[in-house]
């Protein structure tokens, strides 16, 4: 029946494709495209430049998804990026990717990218050839310039989001050629923080943070886990710096400062929800009170006028909190406040973020934990990408001023309030032009849209700190069936055809030209140099040193106060960027879709945050669909209620709300900005989005939400428990009595004590673990992992790595609300303590629930085909082929960690998305269970290498799971535990480990949690 | 074999019937009987022992419970697969399999036992048989020749049957 | 009693039995053509044979990545090109030449596939040869296979029997997607007496 | 008298038959039953074909190739209507065989005319519970694998798997069922084979199987009938035993305990008694059978269904009890959420409708009102479904993964198959009821006085 079709159409969409591939990509070198020398290629980790099919082949270059330019690895089978990895040797992510670097992998293989040139005829596109549509533009371009074109003329104006450092200057240097002007506009952008710098210091780059060297960590609503600067980086150094040290029991405080609490928030050891827009005020209070009077340098008048008492009756909290958590910052040195950035984009944002530098200052933080590069330019930016550009921009296009516009890389249309009159003032422009790759809301307006490549697909280069450059490779060929073209060869193209010399054919000649120096630098010739470059991906040198600066007056008058809000409304409006879509242009990626918001844990759709006691007053309960209205639009929107928000604000991501983004975007949610007024904050000129109060009326309609949570709360179950800082000497102590002597079931009858093996004896009992009947008999390794609760930070990008390496389906908004989402690994949060209402402690649990491969699983005895088992190697293993589909296996898991195939998903997986499914890994059928298999096939991969290379055995760190090589936080630890050196053997000694559920129902996983540490009494769990 | 007159009597009470078969029997007849339902004065005038059934149903349950023991650890054994821990070969869980087939293979057996027994199915029934048997007549059916016959007949005859047939008979 | 009918559910019982059987045995094949017409007919006896006016190359030699992938790999054009340039070909030239007309169109050779493994079983190549196997314990002695190529077998034989059974006489021995032909080798004893490779699921099925 | 022919079976017939008089008046009463059947039942029968068309297209049509996401099962809540379709009909399948294997060997005088009705509702109870495990698997097509059979690929079924002792328990059950049913049968069959005419004669003499009533076929038939039916009674009792253990074996919180298998017995004995009572009252009033099924009969079979209703309220509330006692935390929440979780509904219909309706049943004005029995027993039947739906819906809802928790809602599809279950169900047994001797022709006569020339001879001796 339909079995043989299921299984040929699963057999042709995975193994023929390499079939194909293995013919074409193996000649594939022979042929290369203008830009891209891909005969050039040099891959990392295998030294040999030719494919092999079967053999996946790694290349370095630089994730494009953010301004933070972490270092990649990706991953290439048969020419084909399949997967993408943090590059462990750049100094910016250490090998972490969050999920949105793993998702750019779907906008490479995007279905509804472009096919070729797109020209505007009417109301339609038509498809046209690359020739045509450059010919095309540089005649708009020249007829735009003629000053005696009064119809339709006018100049030229770019308007580019973020891009490289050479890219940039192509574009400056394109622009002046014709005498035009370039705006930057980004999403979510970062001005109040860069102005705040530019006025405390004269520095023109982002601040550096050390997170990993404070001993007392700050965050003033700075959202760094998440969305902030570098979320790798700082997610990283968050995990540093709050980890306990398990030999002299120390560890970090994070103190978290906001109304509402995000990813970031919830991994503080304290709360102070203070009110919102009161950052800069607390930041003076503190300041003031460390300071003492006189103190503070040019600001000694300002601290005067915030006094601890003032800065607590603006922020809403006691006074003793503040003048508690002053001390504290003052004397547990090196300390770090951090904020409020994009946390708090209100009309005195500048002012706040100049009131956390002060306060970093006064508390002797910069140049040990805060770091302002003010001798060169630095960083990526260039063109400051805040609202009130744009706006000019605006006035001028609706002014009839601009002949031609261009766009790269950005998004107005979507990511500007309606009310900033973008979207009418664009489309009076005579000569619209849109470099992009899919189309979104402002490519959609243009008359032109000029097909872009994927980073994965072009030159580029990177700058994301001082003294480090990275070189962005293509990894392979352009994906075939879209006709696409860099834009820096276009813009070149387009250049040469107008007549103006930019000094190089191709982006790639103009990338060479521009890094000839670095050659000079390292001291060798440039060929190799270059070669070295991509080689490692990243180029160190030393950065000119920058003296520790001093903290200088501000030349314009600032308010530090709490911002005027619009409108009336009891509740004010929290708009921040999502977790998952940034500002909005990720949206289109299924992945980050369905991947659990690391907060609410809904997918796909928009939620407005409340909190329960706010709901419970008016009658609001989850799910219930309002109406959110402010002076400026009105929104229905689903309530999720949050007790990690204050009672006077609700809040809302950005990123939903698409109406012209392709098919996973658009329709789903909504777009926050509709609710916002078009207001730059002075002097940073970044839009607002802490800008307005709102009301908030049931709809007495609802919705069941697309949540992956079913309880919060522990109920008391060994699970996700916690132990007390000061307890950890005793902790150990205390396991060894409980445990005594491990007793095991024998096989004929009566129990025996486990014998201890080597390792660590007396020690948690992990040694002499169960381990299903091949206890002691089996001679090679046992495979377990070790996950520190104290370390993870629930930032979910081990989810999406997990689903990009395992082929694991998204199954759309209808099916997560039926409770069918399939990931193998989610992340529980857990609520012990969060309250809203006072400042304090705070504890919060974050779980990476993934399959446990018990060594007595209780989902192996039931089912009838043997279709799930223990492997010799400690593995729980699911063999797709053989199961029915009884569910019984399901059912009997108590972790829940099975997911089935209700339907074939992966039928609706469009062409070319299903090009970045991995070969090793078996496409699913409909019917079958599945679950996490310990990335079985990177197992087999090591084998297989260590088996060519005289049979050695694997080594410990060769076998790195999807999840660990993502995590940014360092949670995760891999590897053969009868291995007395390996790593994991090492971090499951810790007196913190506990298997979850184990002692209630003796399951014995082979996943080992490590507790997370609390600085508060743990009270909850008996446990 | 043997040919011979087929004599059949039905009768409309029980004790003429019984009366009927133990007068037969006295004269050294073999005598069938037919009965609406299993009557045990019929049985008993008949001088009935225990049926041989019981064996059937004994040696095909016992057959059953090796089986499933034998199969079940074979099974196991042939492709050791370890499931939650638990021993390869796992004889709690395999009494239930032995139980089933105990069941399954001494009811099959004690049908076959049946069947065997008293012939069935015999899609060729005799030629003299009285329809009303299945009603609520019994029925006394005895084979003899010559003079033997007309003993029978009278024997049949003094319990007053409604009615008498006569056939030949032919035995395989 | 009708014992056409009996029979006739009998042969019906036992032919489902037999599917049963071997299920997994080839009914996965996609190809169930009986013959497979390839875009050039390759003569594997021409050049891998050993015979006289045969080239006895090493199959490696084509099939570059089967000692170091889990892929055998089929040979880039140009590699066929790099001989054939020179090489016309005695006994049909004509076959030969279209190895140009795909290089200069810059076309990959459309070869049609004859030994498919079911997507959910994983077979590395590298490991087998290296374990000291010969090409020919699976795919029989294919150096002796000329240009008529190997039929496979369709319709109820290739589902009862697997698609891709040694037809010809020099044909494969490998049975398809039969995992009992696997086992059967995987379990023969090593010298220690124990089976010489692994029959955990989890070595091919992930 | 010198024949030892005695009345002593006559008390008991006449006890629970006195309107009956003549042998062939049964054979005369029964098989009027088998006669051409009117338009009620062609309309009857047109509707569960309907129903069963409806069905197939459910199953075969929509969900086997659309996938079984068509229900509205999930992460958390992996079995659901099917399961819970498939645990009643086979525990309707239960007094079917126990009503007349166990009352057979202890020779309750009240089983003959119920009997047939009762094994007939066995044998197709579990025809139609042995499509669901084949419903609820996702790939049907793969489904046989759960037989042992040698195959080219080395694989055995795993024995340790409680739906591996399911499959050999059910299948065992449906043989010995349906052999037990059909060797019951047969000299009934003879009869209607001896009255019949044309096809339906033709149609009876192939599987009346050449029976006469000769003295050694019933010598025979009734040692094998004993036989069967002391192998027939520990089957029932291990059947759903075996059932229950596909919960008990798990650790599932609100599945895992003991008390399962005596439960799941006395549960599916208690629905299988009303089910014969929701099925009989009508034949009985249809065909006019008021001699063969008296209020006798109904007593006792209330009276079942009394005592089995309290085995199954003391299991409910020793359940909870135990939940409470265990001081579990894990217990306790899943029973707590039972009763008042987001399913409560469903568990407070199982307690009404099982623990509390039958009280009823005490009174026995109420055990000999036809009407009120009938009434009761759709209540029970209702009951029994709900019982476990809440047994395996609120378990699997609420488990051990507090994050994990789910809601289960039914979908269009599971209701369609769940309705045609009782459609093809109502088929078989509608069919039964033209086809086969309803009423137990040779066992009834066996209990009647027989008839004697001699009058006085039954009264001494």
């Amino acid at each position: 029946m339909s079995r043989d079709l299921a299984e040929r159409d699963d057999g042709i969409k995975r193994r023929d494709f390499l079939r194909v591939v293995g013919v074409t990509g193996a000649g594939a070198t022979l042929t290369g495209c203008s830009t891209s020398e891909v005969e050039k290629l040099l891959p990392y980790v295998v030294a040999d430049e030719e494919i092999t099919p079967g053999v996946a082949t790694w290349y370095t270059t630089v994730c494009g998804g953010c301004a933070a330019e972490c270092g990649m690895w990706v991953r290439t089978r048969e020419g084909r990026a399949v997967k993408v990895e943090g590059n462990p040797d750049h100094p910016v992510s250490e090998g972490g990717l969050c999920s949105r670097g793993h998702a750019t992998l779907q906008h490479l293989y995007h279905p509804d990218r472009f096919h070729g040139p797109m020209i505007r005829e009417g109301e339609v596109f038509r498809q046209g050839t690359w020739d045509e549509a450059e010919q095309l533009l540089a005649a708009r371009i020249t007829r735009a310039r003629n000053p005696q074109n009064t119809t339709d003329g006018g100049r030229v104006m770019f308007i580019g989001g973020h891009m490289g450092p050479s890219m940039s200057r192509l574009v400056d240097e394109f622009v002046a050629a014709l005498e035009g002007t370039r705006v930057d506009h980004d999403a979510i952008s970062d001005a109040p923080l860069l102005e705040a710098a530019r006025i405390a210091y004269g520095s023109n780059s982002l601040p550096r943070y050390d997170i990993g060297a404070a001993r007392l960590l700050l965050s003033f609503g700075y959202d760094f886990v998440e969305s902030g600067a570098s979320p790798v980086e700082h997610g990283k150094g968050l995990s540093r710096m709050s980890a306990v040290n398990d030999e002299t029991h120390t560890k970090g405080t994070f103190v978290f400062l906001g109304p509402r609490l995000s990813v970031t928030g919830l991994n503080a050891d304290e709360w102070v929800p203070i009110r919102p827009g009161s950052e800069g005020a607390v930041a003076l209070g503190m300041a003031s009170a460390i300071a003492g009077p006189g103190g503070g340098g040019p600001y000694a008048n300002l601290l005067q006028a915030y006094s601890p008492a003032i800065a607590a009756e603006a922020a809403d909290v006691g006074v003793e909190a503040i003048e508690e958590l002053a001390r504290r910052f003052a004397s547990e040195s090196p300390s770090l406040a951090l904020g409020p950035g994009s946390g708090a984009h209100h009309r005195n944002a500048t002012a706040a973020n100049l009131a956390v530098m002060i306060l970093n200052d006064v508390a002797g933080n910069v140049g040990t934990t805060v770091h302002y590069d003010t001798a060169g330019a630095g960083g990526a930016a260039g063109a400051s990408n805040g609202y009130a550009a744009i706006d000019q921009a605006t006035t001028a296009m609706a002014s009839g001023d601009v002949g031609v516009a261009i766009v790269h890389g950005t998004n107005p249309a979507y990511s500007l309030p309606a009310a900033s009159g973008f979207r009418e003032a664009f489309e009076q422009v005579p000569f619209k032009v849109a470099f992009a790759s899919a189309m979104d809301e402002t490519s959609a307006l243009a008359d032109l849209i000029l097909p872009d490549r994927h980073f994965l697909e072009s030159w580029g280069d990177s700058a994301p700190r001082p003294g480090v450059m990275a070189i962005q490779q293509p990894v392979m060929e352009a994906v075939p069936m879209f006709d696409s073209k860099q834009a820096g060869d276009a813009l070149l193209a387009v250049s040469s055809r107008l007549g103006n010399d930019l000094g190089a054919a191709t982006f790639y000649e103009y990338l060479q030209t521009q890094h000839r120096d670095f050659a000079g630098t390292t001291g060798s010739d440039f060929d190799e140099a270059w070669r070295q470059a991509l080689r490692n991906g990243v180029v160190e040198f030393a950065a000119p040193a920058s003296p520790t600066p001093q903290l200088r007056a501000p030349q314009t008058a600032l308010t530090f106060n709490p911002p005027v809000l619009d409108g009336s409304g009891d509740l004010t409006l929290l708009v921040h960027p999502s977790a998952r879509f940034g500002g909005g242009e990720f949206s289109n990626s299924p992945w980050l879709q369905e991947l659990p918001d690391p907060v609410s844990k809904i997918t796909w759709h928009s939620w407005l945050e409340m909190n329960p006691h706010t709901g419970e007053e008016r009658g609001i309960r989850t799910g219930d669909i309002v109406t959110v209205e402010s002076p400026h639009g009105s929104l229905d929107v689903p309530v999720w209620l949050y007790p990690g928000i204050r009672e006077d604000a609700v809040a809302l991501a950005m990123g939903g709300g698409h109406t012209a983004m392709g098919r996973y975007a658009d329709g789903s949610g909504v777009n926050a900005l509709d609710l916002l007024p078009a207001v730059a904050e002075q002097p940073s000129g970044a839009l607002v989005t802490l800008a307005t109060t709102v009301t908030v009326t049931n709809t007495g309609t609802g919705r069941r939400l697309a949540t992956i949570e079913g309880s919060s709360d522990q109920h008391d179950r060994p699970i996700a428990p916690a132990v007390q800082l000061a307890l950890l000497g005793e902790a150990a102590e205390e396991a060894e009595e409980e445990h005594g002597e491990l007793m095991e079931l024998q096989g004929v009858g009566g129990f025996v004590p486990v014998p201890a093996e080597g390792g660590a004896p007396g020690a948690f009992p992990l040694e002499g673990a169960r381990h299903g009947e091949y206890a002691d008999a089996h001679e090679g390794p046992r495979w377990a992992m070790a996950i520190d609760l104290d370390k993870c930070t629930g930032c979910s990008a081990c989810v999406t790595a997990c689903q990009a390496e395992n082929n694991v389906p998204w199954v759309g908004e209808d099916q997560v609300v039926m409770g069918r989402d399939m990931n193998w690994i989610r992340i529980e949060r857990y609520y012990e303590h969060v309250d809203a209402t006072q400042a304090g402690d705070l504890d919060v649990r974050f779980l990476p629930m993934l399959c446990q491969h018990c060594g007595n699983a209780p989902c192996e005895p039931v089912c009838p085909v043997f279709a799930t088992y223990h492997t010799p190697e400690g593995v729980n293993a699911q063999i797709y082929n053989r199961c029915v589909g009884t569910r019984y296996c399901a059912n009997n898991c108590p972790y829940k960690v099975r997911v089935f195939n209700w339907y074939r998903y992966t039928d609706a997986v469009p062409e070319p998305l299903n090009w970045q499914w991995n070969p090793d890994v078996t496409v699913r059928d409909n019917g079958v269970m599945e679950k996490c298999s310990f990335c079985m096939q990177r197992i087999r991969d090591a084998e297989n290498r260590a088996a060519l290379e005289e049979g050695r055995p694997v080594r410990d760190g060769e076998v790195v799971p999807a999840c660990e090589q993502s995590c940014p936080a360092e949670a995760i630890v891999f590897g053969n535990i009868r291995d007395p050196n390996a790593r994991v053997t090492q971090v499951v000694a810790s007196e913190r480990t506990y298997r979850v559920l184990d002692e209630l129902i003796n399951t014995q996983p082979a996943v080992n949690y490590l507790k997370k540490v609390t600085f508060h009494e743990v009270v909850s769990e008996a446990h | 074999m043997s040919a011979g007159t087929g004599i059949l009597a039905s009768y409309e009470y029980l004790d003429s019937t019984v009366d009927a078969i133990t007068g037969l029997r006295k004269a050294g007849f073999e005598v069938k009987a037919y009965a609406p339902y299993p009557d045990h004065h019929i049985e008993h005038a008949l001088g009935y022992d225990q049926s041989p059934v019981r064996v059937w149903t004994l040696v095909g349950g016992l057959t059953g419970t090796a089986t499933a023991l034998a199969f079940t650890v074979w099974t196991s054994v042939d492709w050791p697969i370890v499931v939650g821990g638990k021993p390869i070969v796992s004889i709690p869980p395999y009494v239930i399999i032995m139980f089933e087939l105990t069941v399954l293979f001494g009811a099959l057996s004690t049908i076959i036992g049946l069947f065997v027994l008293s012939r069935l199915p015999n899609l060729k029934p005799s030629v003299i048989y009285d329809p009303e048997f299945t009603a609520g007549r019994y029925g006394v059916y005895v084979e003899a020749d010559g003079a033997r016959l007309d003993d029978a007949r009278r024997i049949l005859n003094d319990q007053e049957p409604i009615e008498l047939r006569e056939g030949q008979v032919a035995h395989a | 009693m009708n014992k056409n009918w009996l029979i006739g559910s009998l042969a019906t019982v036992l032919a489902l039995a037999g599917l049963a059987f071997v299920q997994g045995g080839g009914a996965e094949g996609g190809e169930a053509e009986a013959a497979v017409v390839q875009p050039i007919a390759f003569p594997h006896n021409l050049h891998a044979g050993s015979g006289e006016e045969q080239a006895n190359m090493n199959c490696q030699f084509c099939h570059f990545s089967a000692e170091r992938s889990v892929d055998a790999g089929i040979p880039p054009v140009s590699s066929c090109w790099g001989c054939h340039q020179v090489v016309q070909g005695r006994n049909n030239p004509g076959e030969v030449a279209k190895i140009q007309g795909y290089m200069e169109r810059g076309e990959s050779i459309p070869w049609v596939r004859l030994y498919k493994i079911s997507d959910h079983a994983h077979f590395p190549h590298m490991r087998h040869i290296n374990a000291g196997l010969e090409c020919q314990q699976c795919h029989g002695e294919i150096q002796e296979v000329g240009a008529e190529g190997i039929q496979t077998r369709g319709g109820l034989a290739g589902a009862l029997f697997g698609t891709d059974p040694g037809v010809h006489e020099n044909g494969p021995v490998w049975r398809g997607d039969a995992m009992g032909w696997c086992i059967d080798c995987h379990r023969q004893p090593n010298e220690a007496g124990q089976q010489q490779a692994s029959t955990d699921c989890a070595v091919c099925h992930y | 008298m010198a024949n030892g022919v005695t009345k002593d079976a006559t008390a008991r017939g006449a006890m629970t038959h006195p309107d009956l008089h003549r042998l062939d008046d049964v054979n005369r009463d029964v098989l009027k039953m088998m006669g051409p059947p009117g338009k009620g039942w062609w309309a009857l029968l047109g509707l569960a074909a309907t129903g069963i068309g409806v069905f197939l297209v459910a199953w075969l049509g929509v969900q086997v190739p659309v996938g079984i996401g068509v229900s509205g099962l999930n992460g958390p809540v992996g079995w659901g209507v099917y399961i819970t379709t498939f645990v009643f009909w086979v525990g309707i399948a239960h007094s079917g065989t126990l009503i007349s294997a166990i009352l057979f060997l202890f020779r309750a005088p009240w089983r003959q005319s119920i009997y047939r009705a009762a094994e007939a509702m066995t044998v197709f109870a579990v025809m139609t519970a042995g499509l669901f495990p084949l419903i609820h698997v996702g790939r049907l097509w793969h489904a046989y694998w759960l037989v042992p059979y040698p195959n080219a690929r080395f694989l055995w079924p795993n024995f340790k798997s409680p739906l591996i002792w399911d499959v050999f328990a059910v299948t065992t059950y449906f043989t010995v069922s349906a052999t037990f049913f059909f060797l019951g049968c047969i000299p009934d069959i003879a009869a209607a084979r001896d009255r019949a005419t044309g096809l339906r004669k033709k149609f009876y003499q192939v599987i009346a199987l050449g029976w006469q009533g000769s003295d050694s076929q019933w010598h025979h038939f009734g040692k094998a009938y004993i036989f069967l039916a002391a192998l027939a009674t520990p089957l029932v009792l291990s059947v759903h035993s075996v059932v229950s253990w596909d919960f008990a074996m798990s650790i599932v919180p609100g599945w895992h305990t003991t008390i399962f298998a005596p439960y799941f017995v006395a549960g599916a004995i208690y629905s299988g008694v009303a089910m014969v009572i929701t099925l009989v009252v009508p034949m009985r009033k249809i065909f006019g059978l008021e001699a063969y099924l008296t209020t006798k009969h109904f007593d006792a079979m209330a009276k079942l269904c009394l005592l089995t209703s309290m085995i199954v309220l003391y299991a409910y509330l020793s359940e909870f009890f135990l939940a409470w006692y265990s001081g579990e935390e894990v217990e306790r929440t899943a029973f707590w959420n039972r009763l008042f979780g987001n399913y409560w509904w469903a568990t407070w219909i199982m307690l009404v409708c099982n623990g509390m309706v039958p009280v009823m049943l005490w009174f026995k004005r109420v055990r000999h009102s036809i009407p009120a029995l009938f009434v009761i027993s759709i209540f029970v039947n209702i009951g029994m479904w709900f019982e476990r739906y809440v047994i395996v819906v609120t378990s699997l809802h609420h488990e051990y993964e507090p994050f994990a928790w789910g809601m289960y809602r039914p979908s269009v599809v599971e209701m369609c198959i769940l309705l045609g279950s009782f459609c093809w169900f109502g088929f078989w047994f509608l069919l039964f009821t033209r086809l086969l001797p309803p009423i137990a022709i040779q066992e009834l006569k066996e209990v009647m006085p027989p008839p004697m020339r001699n009058k006085a001879s039954g009264a001494h001796s």
